[in-house]
């Protein structure tokens, strides 16, 4: 299930709901982003997050699809925000389970590299010395190149 | 009129996240680029970015893609979710 | 924080009372196992696991010493259960907190492998046909020798 | 009078998780292997496996240890949690 949620949700609420759906699997690994307080050595005073209605659902859907090709999991829950977030709230959770632990824990690895350089989102961080665009760094598109398959 | 729909850093540059642009005799997207430029210098610049992509009525477009007066079309600056 | 319980546990509340600890961080990554109701085509009655108190806490806390000594984690709860097990009851939980999320990940996934490998327990499958101890699977020895270190 | 800890399918074989046992001339982990496989064949056997560690009074030992009627002495089979 794949959610772009304007207001804030609440992650423990997700977690123990889809634990309650598809935890039986054996394996369930459940990964979480919160905005953080600072960036280096400044206060961040919050995030603002957009998207482009139905192109951004297809973007994370297209990288939910290829997850399941990847691996054989029995279950998958995307939920990001967008709109105003303020330090500490959840941005994104990504929940997977499967009967093995590997084949979790790659998915939920898989899907957050994918999260955070293909899905149609763009975020500002407001901060006391101004707000500025967040591109993905390096480290971001060299995660997300781990996974090119040799064909 | 062509819609026109900025995104991230693009929507703060023009100054608005949709504008409706009359494209007269422009039909592709360099050249709407191109217009766009004599207008507003700035953003035509930002959208000239090699990392800006275009996404007409939904659709990824590759290369130098032909638009119409229907068409809706948007400039997406690098993305960054998660 | 490491607990080794002789009953079952609320993997939630546990998840929850993490998040609410450590959180701020910014990057969560939790794992769960539960006790899976079937073992290829045989049903599964429940699982019984064994311990050796005080030397299966202290290999616990082995193995995370050695993640944090691999990467800036700020947090990590290792949850995990002993005795009588019935299917769908979860038996781990490992939960790791960081500023980013490639170090979450890939400690909690090496907390795994060597829970699985390397902590002192052993589990007995409760079967329909009979009961059964357990090894560890060849592709679990695969999965910890994933970390060794080139020294 | 050593105290001897069998874990895992090792309780099973011995019958119990402890056991009180004498180790009148007995002073290393090996000898002890051999005095048991003279009262319990399969236990012995069983000790005899090379994937069998010990743990002598809570502390991995590497080869053959010696021991005293002093020791806690744990035999355990490979470990399997999670």
């Amino acid at each position: 299930m794949i959610r772009v949620l304007e207001t804030p949700f609440d992650l423990n609420a997700e977690i123990a709901a889809f634990n309650a759906r598809a935890g039986a699997a054996g394996a369930v690994v459940t990964f979480s982003g919160a905005v953080r307080g600072e960036a280096g050595e400044r206060k961040v005073t919050g995030l603002e997050l957009e998207h482009f209605p139905g192109v951004t659902e297809r973007s994370i859907s297209a990288i939910e699809k290829e997850a399941r090709r990847r691996w054989p999991v029995t279950d998958i829950d995307i939920v990001h925000r967008i709109g105003r977030l303020a330090p500490g709230e959840p941005i994104v959770l990504v929940c997977v389970a499967a009967a093995h632990r590997r084949e979790a824990f790659e998915a939920a690895d898989y899907l957050m590299d994918f999260l955070k350089t293909e899905a149609m989102f763009w975020k500002k961080e407001l901060r006391s010395d101004g707000a500025e665009w967040i591109a993905p760094r390096a480290d971001d598109y060299k995660d997300a190149a781990r996974w090119k398959e040799n064909d | 009129m062509a819609r026109l729909m900025f995104f991230g850093k693009l929507g703060d540059i023009a100054g608005a996240r949709a504008r409706d642009f009359p494209l007269n005799n422009v039909d592709t997207v360099s050249a709407l680029k191109a217009a766009i430029f004599e207008n507003d210098n700035g953003l035509g610049e930002a959208l000239g970015d090699p990392s800006v992509r275009c996404i007409v009525n939904e659709e990824m477009t590759r290369g130098d893609a032909a638009i119409t007066d229907d068409d809706e079309i948007a400039f997406i600056p690098p993305v960054s979710g998660g």
